[in-house]
């Protein structure tokens, strides 16, 4: 049974994660950097520990600081949340060795599915579409320069061990592909510690599908449904919706089935999302996110559910207790606001009303640094389709007041409002199309 | 113009509902601005050493800072007397304090001379990054 | 079709109103008296006219002010909100004399239904429960004293023409009859202009149950469930829920069945709700509701509907496009937070994040006046389950920060902590229950 | 510049309807502001007629408001002239314009001897509840 949690992140999603503990009677405790003092999850937590200073390596990715921070408060768990630990095996088993619950997967199903070309292997296994491209790591240019010819250009190169979009290199013709093997592997070395590079068909803008699921480790794993997260920005996404407006049943029910299947398979404990790549009739299997997601909260309006609620429960081993399948009703839609210029709030009114939830760490006051992720705020809204979600995000956009940092709230309306977005009809090269952008691939 | 006038102005916006006021002139310049309705707490001390605020005239006493999370014991063992007391002087490289994480038992030790002033944190309990441990003179 | 709106009211219901215009793409016209200028709807709303001072009757109950800036400012049509016009025939037949359309049901619909004799004649010849009492109005006192006889004590007095607990008068023993007549009366003819009064058994401590019904008036009827809103003090609503934690199956499936015929039997069109007192295994129709209500937002969450959108749709003459019956999923709750002390508020944070819906015309500077409702905001929340709204009403409760003016907001957590409110076996009672009120019935 | 006048120039700004204030000239800049988070609309002006307020001495003017909301008309008919001209003096009882109300042209009067200063709504447009229709002189 977990009574005390703290929690190892910031920003957002550690307000978010409070307020699910609040929810559940769990007392919870919050850890900043010293950039982060004030910040709104250590208000709302019941105690706060200052775990460094702000550079991340030294306060959010301070394992040892963190690890004691809850052993002195007396957790019983600590949640990672989105980024930082989320996804490291170390920090888990760590956590578990301190005899404290880490609240997600368990860390060999980390290891498994934080590399890429392990991962690859068991969705063919488990019977699951993978882009054509090599299942070893590329060793040599003149091996990947026969592969690529196989494949066929362009080709993308990735980290095996890397995701977030560090370390990729689109090649498009054979003459480009030495040199952006020698940086890709470079990069992949100084970000993941892991020069190893695989190769891949790249898909020109694909849709952006992931199925949000859920396992107790105990033999039951279900499925929520799929997010489309085909609007981003430099592989960063800005609103994802659910269900997605470009999907045609047959296809939306094989995608749920297989990312059951795979789950089943390698054993999954916890709440993880499988990431798709869709063009036409064909998806491919692209990553397993083994955490919880920015954009959870799209699934939660559209199956009544708390993703995080879930998670702790799973952690404290007890059995998933929901309807299989998880009845889904309307479309709910999400946009996140960013800061594209940092400083101290001056004044911040929320939308409120009908078909609106706002998770947000800002408040009249909040200093939003330069120092860590751009988020601030995300607007999600559920009505019965997608034509309300769009016009009621809008209104809601609208009503949103931030003053004294810069955000992408023009930005954002500026896509909703957009023809191609309102069709439904678009892949992740929309903001380029929108915006005419010369990176446009 | 005169101290006493900055005091009025000062004391004008202070009665005033103003919540921000600047003045530049030939002489002078002033800026005042009101605290904002959501006062945030405030910064722990972030260097690890620094010089302590204080209203009062006072010898220049500097703080030692916790460098880690963890528990703080004034004493190497619960029956050992401590490491140090208050009133009597260190040398660089005497050990002040040891602050327990994840079993480890770190010793602090002290980077200049000095002389403790006062002990900030209470035996036993947990010290957070930056938190203030030890008053001290230098020496 | 509508594309121009007059809002003819003020507060929360006109802030909710207009956004839904905003979503729906419909231009709005904001009146208030001179006590609300700078509030939130005048904000909100494209245009706003001021159309008097801030006594009701010279300026939300100025039906020639309110027609002619809706003339003016060439709306379509006019929302009267809750209170004020909503109910009155007489303002209905003056919009439609002026061209413009009235949102809510037919003027003969109205006169009907707020007429307690014959509404109650309504429901009998609908086949629905009346409690026992007068068919007609009681004409003198000793025709009084025979009927209450034949009832039983208690018995409770009622103004014909009248609503909201005013011009009511409980009855314990035949001695206070006479006198009890006399007042009932004089305060019906005061408040009512119409001192016709009749006489029903009084029953303790019910549950006081409402279903919501949609009717487009071209046939189409539809329920949306019950709520339950049995929290009161001094008949005036606190909290609602919908569903009802106290509530077999068949009568409920009964009484949502006697509703829709009663609407269809009298050609009901708009939104509007039937109230019922429930005791045990017995319900009895208390009155018809010709309006939206307060506490209509519960029955939007676990509908995932818009009953703002509905009745303007409706008046558009649309025909009903709803699935029948309405899917309903999980549990909302709602608390009315009303203000104790009124003032400037100089401080105000909602709560946010998951399961929260916060209807409210607060802002950091909003006046309260003394002139109006104390209704200052509503929180809802949305969960699976009652157990899981209660918590999470909590946790929104205390978060809410409103600073300024003073609310009952502490009273609000006290109830839902209590035993019986947790318990969900309570009747109208509970609030003096809780606070062992002398006036305790 | 003196203490004084700054003061002066604060009293002004407090009083005044300003959220921000900022005053440069050779000698001096000054800069304020008021807390702003909510800015409230104007209450429209609540009395019949009442006095106006304005910084400049001047000879002291009322307004006429409009006790009903409706449609202004300074004319009876579209090709009549106005009820009144500025700079010409009226008589307690005067008709000085209508206002229509569904279809209804209602005369409003003037309510003591006065002289037009300026006509401050439009011809044909919507008044509001306290709208102020006319600035005018007693007489």
């Amino acid at each position: 049974m977990i009574r005390s949690l703290l929690i190892a992140n910031r920003g957002e999603i550690a307000v978010r994660i409070i307020r699910t503990c609040q929810d559940m009677g769990i007392r919870t405790v919050a850890v900043y950097s010293q950039a982060d003092a004030g910040s709104l999850h250590t208000k709302m937590a019941d105690s706060a520990v200052c775990i460094g200073p702000h550079p991340s390596h030294e306060s959010y990715l301070n394992m040892k600081n963190i690890i004691t921070a809850a052993y002195a408060t007396r957790c019983d768990a600590i949640h990672p949340g989105v980024g930082f630990l989320a996804e490291n095996p170390l920090f888990a088993e760590e956590v578990e060795r301190a005899g404290l619950i880490f609240i997600g997967p368990e860390p060999k199903t980390m290891r498994l599915v934080g590399d890429k070309v392990r991962s690859r292997h068991s969705a063919l296994e488990a019977g699951i579409p993978v882009t054509p491209g090599s299942m070893e790591p590329v060793s040599n240019s003149e091996e990947g320069a026969k592969l690529a010819q196989q494949i066929g250009y362009p080709i993308i190169l990735k980290a095996a061990a890397g995701g977030g979009g560090r370390g990729m290199r689109i090649v498009h013709t054979p003459k480009e592909l030495p040199q952006a093997l020698t940086i890709a592997s470079q990069e992949a070395l100084s970000f993941f510690s892991d020069g190893t590079i695989h190769m891949e068909k790249y898909v020109v803008n694909p849709k952006h599908i992931e199925i949000q699921l859920l396992a107790d480790g105990q033999g039951k794993v279900i499925h929520l449904g799929e997010r489309d997260c085909s609007v981003q920005k430099n592989h960063q996404k800005l609103i994802e919706e659910s269900p997605s407006p470009y999907f045609n049943v047959a296809m939306r029910k094989q995608m749920e089935t297989d990312a059951v299947r795979l789950f089943t398979k390698i054993g999954y404990r916890g709440a993880g999302t499988i990431e798709f790549l869709v063009k036409d009739e064909n998806y491919w299997f692209m990553e397993v996110n083994a955490r919880v997601q920015v954009e959870h909260p799209v699934t939660e309006l559209v199956s009544l559910s708390d993703i995080i609620r879930q998670q702790i429960l799973i952690a404290s081993g007890k059995e998933l207790n929901l309807p299989n399948p998880v009845p889904r009703y309307g479309h709910a839609l999400e946009c996140r606001i960013n800061a594209t210029k940092v400083g101290t709030v001056t004044k911040f009114s929320p939308p409120l009303g009908p078909a609106v939830r706002i998770d947000t760490h800002l408040f009249q006051g909040a200093k939003v640094s330069p120092y860590y992720d751009a988020l601030v705020a995300k607007i999600i809204v559920h009505t019965p389709d997608r034509q309300q979600s769009i016009a009621t995000m809008v209104r809601a956009l609208r009503e949103l007041v931030i003053e004294g940092i810069e955000t992408n709230v023009e930005s954002q309306i500026k896509i909703l409002l957009s023809e191609p977005f309102q069709s439904g009809i678009f892949g992740t090269d929309l903001y380029a199309q929108i915006y005419d952008d010369p990176k446009k691939r | 113009m005169e101290i006493k006038e900055f005091t009025q102005i000062i004391t004008i916006f202070e009665q005033s509902s103003l919540s921000e006021m600047e003045i530049t002139s030939e002489t002078f310049s002033i800026h005042l601005k009101k605290p904002t309705t959501n006062e945030l707490k405030e910064l722990p001390k972030i260097i690890k050493t620094e010089e302590k605020k204080d209203d009062k005239p006072k010898k220049s006493t500097k703080t030692i800072t916790s460098p880690i999370v963890g528990t703080f014991y004034r004493t190497p063992s619960p029956d050992s007397p401590p490491y140090v007391e208050v009133g009597k002087p260190i040398r660089t490289g005497d050990v002040v304090c040891t602050i327990e994480a994840m079993k480890l038992m770190n010793q602090m030790e002290a980077e200049f001379d000095c002389e403790i002033v006062a002990v900030l944190a209470d035996q036993g309990s947990l010290v957070e990054f930056g938190q203030p441990l030890f008053e001290v003179l230098p020496l």
